[in-house]
């Protein structure tokens, strides 16, 4: 129907408000309210997904308040701007939304008893925000949105223990500043342009060639640097390993994969629709400062998870590399290093939830998610670790999943510009990536201490009581969601013909260089 | 020649205000003066136009986070180390 | 390497012989531990499946027609495309074949040492068959590297079988040098000629006539050479060759079928594979840098049978005169001529019948006598004559001598030496040959001609039969190549 | 370390100094926010559009009602995520506060109180009925309301207050809030517009457009007014007593 | 840097403003990323927001412009009395009408101040969550120091060695939420991230 891209977030908005009011009196009403809104919105989702691709230039344009472009000028009314881009990470994150709900029924009740309607509530707000911020045209509304999604997820982190409370307060403080930052960049942009809809930006500082002004420069920074600091990108990633390893299963399942990949949408939209490809690539020095950076980010990024002896804050680390890995595919200003990214948010997005979910289970039944209690996990819950590890071999970049493809765009973006720093860091990390997941299947599979003198008597015996190797799978409701994400992982790599044709059509309208060939 | 002194006059207020709530060792001091500082804050915005604004200043920013930054305070320990 | 009339039809049976394995893994989880016999006819019966679908291609190939079979458009421009030609239905033919002797031997081998967790060692065992299979079926550069990923990780539950700490090391060297190359070496190697080969975005396919390196400049080319010659470390080249003697920590079975057979010749096929179809004989011979390969691969050659000649432990020894045959097969694609490369393929199989006896031999003598040493081989002749009988007509194989197989490939090998004009190559042979002849006779000789050191021994009877009877048949095999010859030279495209 | 944190300030201090240069003139009506066809639309037409005098709350509730509506998710955000926070977490005995003295309810404070709180409830009625000429709105009127409850809380003690104001009540109303200001703009969806598209109310009401408009921002400063009340009183009364609701301060 | 004029004239004269947010904006920075009190942190976040709240405003700055609410003559509900200089009052009865470019210069930009009504309201949002984390870090940690909370936390880090939620078997959900307060809170506080050696103990 014509307005679906509202009921995207109508649903989850609905939905949380019947939460926190129905909750009150009866608990259990939260979770079927919570799988049904995210239902819903993901259905409407798939149909504006359908409407962009029939409109012929690929974008849906809503005006909230009937402010249409015809009778008014473009600034009055806040529009949201669906093209092709926007819409798969909104699909991406309203999926995810949806996996983890379907998840989230026993981990909530155990971990945080009696707040479930607030846990649901804030759950769905979140994931408004997030549809929000990768579906809208105007650039303040997109800060509103970052605050949505960005309070919601203080109080998710923050429902857990009181170490989770911690960590949240290191996360609010550096969050806000690079909220605030962005909403300074904001008014550096308004102040010059005197606009907010990303469109009309785009269109006064090509017309105007504002390009050289020492505000606009001032504002790209401002607005960049914001988005570095809410991505958790290196020297600013201080807060997402303890956020995310003390926070409750569910939250961390949920923010983990969406959250940091939002924000790189949002980095990306930036620098092609709002300031210009010109703009962003040719008249500032990013594109020969950034890769540098990018360097060390993942150089120490991989270096720290080899140092974590605990899952979660391992994958934590893994996260901030990742980041590293698209902000570097969007800075060496080539055609291929674009698609990669694009499509590396989206696989990581698909990867990270498989392997957090897998996490949550492992930790629901193995009672630690720490590398000393893993023995004898292949025995005991077979499913689970092997969702666990397809998500584990995709981000190590093994073909069938869609790592391999995702990885394999990034490194020949990083051959076609000629960036040999970029080439030679994702070497090096995926073999730190290597070495991660195969230690871990060492842990669970041999019978070996860490000091490496045997535990058992030979011949496959571990050295555990028989309860600990008996087959003893986690919950069905935990599981289909791990196994339907590492699905999800092989499907995507396999269509993965499909994605990237999609990005291809959206990245045809910027002229971005192809890259001379080295004969 | 009056509203350009008084905006001056009260911009150097400001200032002043919003480094003594940061120098004050005492809690209770601190959050007294910070709602000095967002009062000046509402005075600036009324006498620059922004009349909504000033209002919502005044209720939200000077009223409400004062009243729940002395209730927490009253819950922690008064004493500040910096 | 394409014969003139060429008629290329679509077939789904190269797709059946990949998935055949892994439906039968479903099978054999299911039957699991506590129904062994009904999971080991499952085994036994995919594995013939394979075979038969394999062989079933041979007359069509021998005809001229080339099957093909679309899977899956993996890439814009490069299609996962399975296509049967004579490289790969050789291969496919001895790894499958071999595979059902395995099999069998297998069988004997566990229950013979009480293993444990068999279920996962015959349900890897498949998995890692059938991405065998998918190598030597794949059409293009990316398909064979998404089988040769497929089979490193495959076999490495096969290599640390064991769970104990030499399990560690062995797994440790084996997944670090086979996973580092593959994604540091070869990943690169591979996205610079998908971006860049004739004008970029071609598809790389091997019989394709466009899509060959000539477009590159000379350094490029040379670049090319050797990330591709030392990506596939599988191939086991002399400075990445360490984790196959690290891999012998694993059953005997494996060491045997994967580590004689299907990873190290995957590699080596890989190898021969981008030499003759993506870089062309023309190319390569007048590229100046090349004949430092033809070194490297002497070099391989010597060394690795020097070392064969100080190692006690028997399973170490049969691999460094693995990795030294392996350098026959790389000499042969060095080489650059027809042929040098019909000769190195022949090798595949000629070596692949000869090793695998040898080690069955090795694992035979281990299940009946616990003996892993040749030092302790003493006498063991009189006692279990069929084994040892057959280790000698496999190493006499491996050597090379007339009536078995592994002299052919020789033959065509020195043929393609002298074709390239490369003499000393041919003497680097018959040294060679001389080394395999005294890592390999004494083995013999100490068994048959010496008594043994002291009776107390316990009473030492034969091995099992389901190990014996395997292993008789490759070395019956042996003989049978030699005999077979003709067809399978034609099959390689060399009947001129 | 005390030095080390200058020095990001002092980056940012000269990042911003130098785009200072480029700034236009001061409050000159040509600069370009000024005279963007945006702001000058609002001033130049908002009387047409809307029939509102006061063209910040017009903006606020009708041309960019998307960000109110989002504004209001925010605070009722905040009070969910403090209430989630603070749920029995407190600790559990009530410890002295050390400059806790236990003194009755003061006479002249209730009783001033008692004559007190009715005028502000009144003046927050006004201030979020007449938004629309005078400044004001729902915010201010929301948060005027939440404050008398605040003072019953602060002259009385909470439970007093949450007698008047049960606690379960603040997340119900702030619920009701967002879900009349979501609600009046999935009416106008339903009635063939966009999402918070007020005019289309005239096809039910028989009003013109633009009183459509003018009528429907009353009903979502209600909205606004009812979610604020509630959520600021609820902060209050969770963050004085940790989420242990007895006497309060 | 500046073309006309000194730099003090620029700065601080006519463009006062501009000058003292970039103070403000760059006290709060520094309070939090310097303090060590939790607290302070916060109020220098809140000076942090009301600088850029300054700056919004002005830029909606006019000169000679009133605050942005129709003066009576153009208020679009028409007829109400205008007191004019003769003592009896003339009716304007007329309906809402658009201004034409001249009388826009005399309101002041109503989008500014649109804007940060939601800034202001966020940041209270945020303070108020902010400060609840305060109070359950004081709880669990009984400091509001940053520097004693490392200390704290780096000490619970390594006697609890493994980071793995002890799920109680016994943990019975609190019936009446509000009315059984006392004994939902003793279980839960036992609950915290505290837990003991994964290897199997008597305990388990």
């Amino acid at each position: 129907m014509e307005n679906s891209i509202a009921w995207i977030f109508i649903f989850p908005l609905f939905g949380s408000v019947a939460c926190a009011i129905l909750g009150i009196s009866n608990r259990k009403i939260c979770y079927p309210i919570a799988v049904l809104s995210m239902a819903g919105s993901l259905w409407a989702g798939i149909e504006t997904l359908r409407q962009v691709l029939s409109v012929n230039d690929h974008t849906v344009s809503y005006l909230f308040g009937g402010w249409t472009l015809d009778a008014y000028p473009r600034g009055v009314g806040i529009e949201f701007h669906a093209d092709i881009l926007g819409i798969l990470i909104t699909l991406v994150v309203l999926g995810v939304g949806l996996l983890v709900s379907l998840y989230s029924k026993l981990p909530v009740e155990e971990e945080t008893p009696g707040k479930e309607p607030l846990f649901y509530t804030l759950f769905l707000l979140q994931v408004t925000g997030l549809a929000g911020i990768c579906l809208t045209g105007d650039a303040f509304n997109l800060y509103v949105l970052i605050e949505v999604a960005a309070l919601t997820g203080y109080g998710l982190i923050a429902i857990g223990s009181n170490r989770a409370a911690a960590a949240t307060f290191n996360y609010l403080i550096l969050g806000t500043i690079g909220a605030s930052l962005y909403l300074l960049g904001v008014g550096y942009i308004y102040i010059k342009t005197g606009t907010l809809n990303m469109v009309g930006i785009h269109d006064i500082i090509v017309a105007e060639g504002l390009a050289d002004s020492a505000t606009m420069q001032v504002a790209f920074v401002l607005v960049g640097v914001g988005i570095l600091i809410k991505m958790a990108f290196f020297p600013f990633h201080a807060w997402l390993p303890n956020a995310y390893s003390n926070a409750p299963t569910t939250t961390s399942c949920l923010l983990a994969p969406v959250v940091t990949k939002v924000m790189i949408y949002v980095m990306i939209r930036m620098v092609l629709s709002v300031f210009g490809v010109e703009f962003s690539f040719e008249s500032t020095l990013w594109t020969d400062v950034l890769p540098w950076l990018v360097v060390v980010a993942i150089v120490c990024a991989a270096v720290m998870a080899l140092a974590q002896r605990e899952i979660k804050r391992m994958l934590s680390y893994l996260i901030v590399a990742e980041v590293g890995y698209m902000v570097g595919g969007v800075w060496i200003y080539n055609y291929y290093g674009l698609i990669g990214s694009i499509f590396h948010v989206i696989s990581d997005a698909c990867m990270t939830l498989c392997l957090f979910l897998g996490a949550g289970l492992i930790l629901r039944k193995a009672k630690t998610t720490h590398f000393d209690g893993l023995r004898g996990l292949f025995t005991k819950m077979p499913l689970t670790m092997t969702g666990f590890f397809i998500g584990g071999f995709s981000i190590i970049g093994l073909p069938p999943t869609c790592g391999f493809f995702s990885k394999w765009y990034l490194i020949t973006g990083g051959m076609v510009s000629q960036r040999w720093e970029y080439m030679i860091v994702l070497m090096f990390s995926t073999m730190v990536m290597v070495v991660l997941f195969f230690r871990m299947i060492e842990r669970i599979h041999l019978a070996v201490s860490e000091s490496g003198e045997n535990l058992g008597h030979g011949h496959g015996d571990l050295g555990l009581t028989d309860q600990q190797t008996r087959f003893d799978e986690g919950p069905l409701s935990m599981l289909i969601p791990l196994l339907l994400a590492s699905a999800v992982v092989l499907v995507v790599g396999i269509y993965n013909q499909e994605v990237v044709s999609l990005i291809e059509v959206f990245l045809s309208d910027f002229n971005l260089p192809r890259g001379e060939g080295i004969k | 020649m009056g509203l350009a002194l008084f905006n001056t006059f009260i911009l150097l207020l400001l200032v002043v205000a919003a480094l003594l709530a940061l120098r004050v060792k005492d809690l209770l001091t601190a959050s007294v003066v910070f709602a000095v500082y967002s009062f000046l804050m509402c005075l600036l915005w009324a006498e620059m136009g922004a009349v909504d604004v000033a209002f919502t200043e005044a209720t939200v920013g000077a009223g409400i986070s004062t009243v729940v930054l002395i209730a927490t305070i009253f819950n922690l320990k008064r004493k500040s180390s910096d | 390497m394409s014969t003139p009339e060429v008629t290329v039809i679509q077939d789904i049976r190269p797709l059946i012989a990949f998935v055949a394995p892994l439906l039968g893994v479903i099978g054999i989880v299911w039957a699991g531990e506590k129904r062994k016999n009904l999971r080991e006819t499952f085994t036994f019966l995919v594995a013939s499946i394979q075979a038969t679908v394999v062989l079933s291609m041979v007359p069509l190939l021998l005809s001229g027609t080339i099957v093909e079979f679309h899977v899956w458009q993996m890439f814009t421009h490069v299609p996962l495309l399975l296509r049967v030609d004579g490289f790969g239905l050789l291969f496919a033919c001895v790894a499958s074949l071999l595979w059902i002797a395995t099999t069998v031997y297998s069988i004997g081998y566990m229950r013979g040492l009480h293993e444990h967790a068999q279920t996962r060692f015959y349900a890897f065992f498949a998995i890692s068959l059938s991405a065998t299979i998918g190598v030597a079926f794949s059409a293009n550069l990316l398909t064979i590297y998404f089988f040769y990923e497929m089979l490193s990780v495959s076999t490495f539950p096969l290599v640390t079988h064991m769970q104990d700490k030499e399990a560690r090391t062995g797994g440790r060297t084996y997944l670090g040098y086979l996973l580092f190359t593959s994604l540091c070496i070869l990943l690169p190697a591979l996205s610079w000629c998908y971006v860049w080969l004739d004008g970029g975005n071609v598809a790389m396919d091997f019989l394709a006539d466009t899509g060959k390196v000539g477009s590159f400049s000379e350094t490029t080319q040379i670049i090319l050479l050797i990330l591709f010659t030392f990506g596939f470390a599988k191939a086991g080249i002399m400075p990445l060759h360490s984790w196959l003697p690290g891999a012998m920590v694993a059953p005997t079975p494996v060491s045997a079928l994967l580590h004689a057979v299907a990873v190290v010749k995957v590699g080596v096929f890989c190898v021969v594979r981008v030499y003759s179809d993506i870089f062309g004989t023309e190319v390569l011979q007048q590229l100046d840098g090349e004949d430092w390969m033809i070194g490297i691969a002497c070099a391989t050659i010597l060394i690795s049978s020097l070392i064969a000649l100080s190692q006690d432990n028997l399973k170490r020894r049969l691999a460094f005169s693995t990795i030294g045959q392996l350098g026959y097969v790389i000499l042969g694609a060095t080489l650059a001529t027809q042929q040098g490369i019909g000769g190195s393929v022949l090798h595949i199989a000629m070596h692949a019948c000869g090793k695998i006896t040898l080690f069955f031999c090795a694992g035979a003598i281990f299940v009946a006598t616990g003996k892993k040493y040749v030092s302790e081989l003493r006498g063991l002749g009189r006692k279990m004559p069929v084994t040892m009988g057959a280790f000698m007509i496999g190493s006499l194989s491996v050597i090379g001598l007339p009536p078995l197989g592994g002299f052919v490939s020789k033959w065509y090998l020195a043929l393609g030496a002298l074709d390239r004009g490369a003499t000393w190559v041919v003497f680097v042979l018959l040294i060679s040959s001389l080394l395999n002849v005294f890592y390999l006779l004494p083995v013999a000789v100490t068994a048959f001609f010496r008594n043994p050191a002291d009776d107390s021994e316990p009473e030492i009877k034969e091995a099992p039969m389901a190990c014996v009877i395997p292993l008789s048949i490759t070395a019956i095999g042996c003989f049978v190549l030699f005999f077979i010859a003709g067809p399978l030279v034609s099959m390689v495209g060399l009947t001129d | 370390m005390k030095l080390l944190s200058y020095i990001p300030v002092l980056v940012v201090g000269v990042l911003l100094l130098y785009a200072a240069k480029d700034f236009p003139e001061w409050g000159s009506p040509d600069a370009p926010a000024s005279k963007s066809p945006v702001s000058s639309h609002f001033i130049a037409n908002t009387g047409v559009d809307t029939e509102v005098p006061n063209m910040v709350t017009a903006v606020l509730a009708d041309y960019r009602g998307f960000d109110t509506m989002f504004e209001t998710v925010v605070v009722f955000i905040a009070g969910m995520a403090v209430l989630a926070i603070l749920k029995n977490s407190g600790r559990k005995k009530l410890v002295k506060r050390e400059f806790e003295v236990d003194a009755e309810p003061d006479l002249i404070v209730t009783n001033t109180v008692r004559l007190l709180v009715p005028v502000i409830q009144i003046f927050a009625f006004y201030v979020l009925a007449h938004g629309h000429v005078s400044p004001g709105g729902g915010f201010q009127g929301g948060v005027l309301m939440g404050a008398s409850f605040i003072l019953v809380a602060l002259s009385w003690d909470l439970e007093t207050a949450l007698i008047r104001f049960p606690l379960n009540w603040t997340t119900i109303l702030g619920g009701l809030g967002i879900f009349l200001y979501a609600g009046i703009g999935l009416l106008s969806m339903f009635l063939g517009g966009e999402f918070l598209d007020y005019s289309e109310l005239a096809n039910i009401f028989p009003v013109s457009r633009e009183m459509a408009r003018y009528h429907a921002m009353l009903g979502v400063e209600i909205g606004v007014g009812l979610t604020v009340t509630a959520i600021m009183f609820s902060l209050y009364a969770n963050l004085s007593t940790e989420g242990r609701l007895q006497r309060g301060l | 840097m500046f073309e006309d004029g000194t730099i003090i004239n620029e700065l601080l004269i006519e463009r006062l403003n501009y000058f003292i947010y970039v103070v403000l904006l760059l006290i709060g920075l520094h309070a939090m990323i310097a303090k060590k009190n939790l607290i302070k942190k916060l109020i220098g976040m809140s000076i942090f927001q009301t600088a850029i709240i300054l700056f919004y405003v002005s830029i909606g700055v006019k000169e000679g412009s009133t605050i942005p609410v129709y003066l009576p003559e153009h208020d679009p509900h028409g007829s109400h009395s205008v007191p004019s200089d003769t003592n009896e009052t003339s009716h304007f009865d007329h309906g809402p009408v658009i201004l034409d470019s001249s009388l826009v210069k005399g309101y002041a930009n109503p989008l500014p101040h649109v804007l940060m009504l939601t800034a202001i309201v966020v940041g209270v949002a945020t303070l108020g969550l902010a400060l609840a984390l305060c109070q359950r870090i004081y709880q669990g940690y009984g400091t509001i120091e940053e520097d004693e909370l490392l200390a704290k936390m780096e000490s619970r880090e390594i006697r609890s060695k493994t980071l793995s939620v002890q799920i109680p078997k016994d943990q019975k959900l609190p019936k009446k939420d509000e009315l059984k307060k006392e004994k939902s809170r003793s279980v839960s506080k036992s609950k915290t991230l505290s837990a003991s050696k994964p290897k199997p103990k008597g305990k388990k």
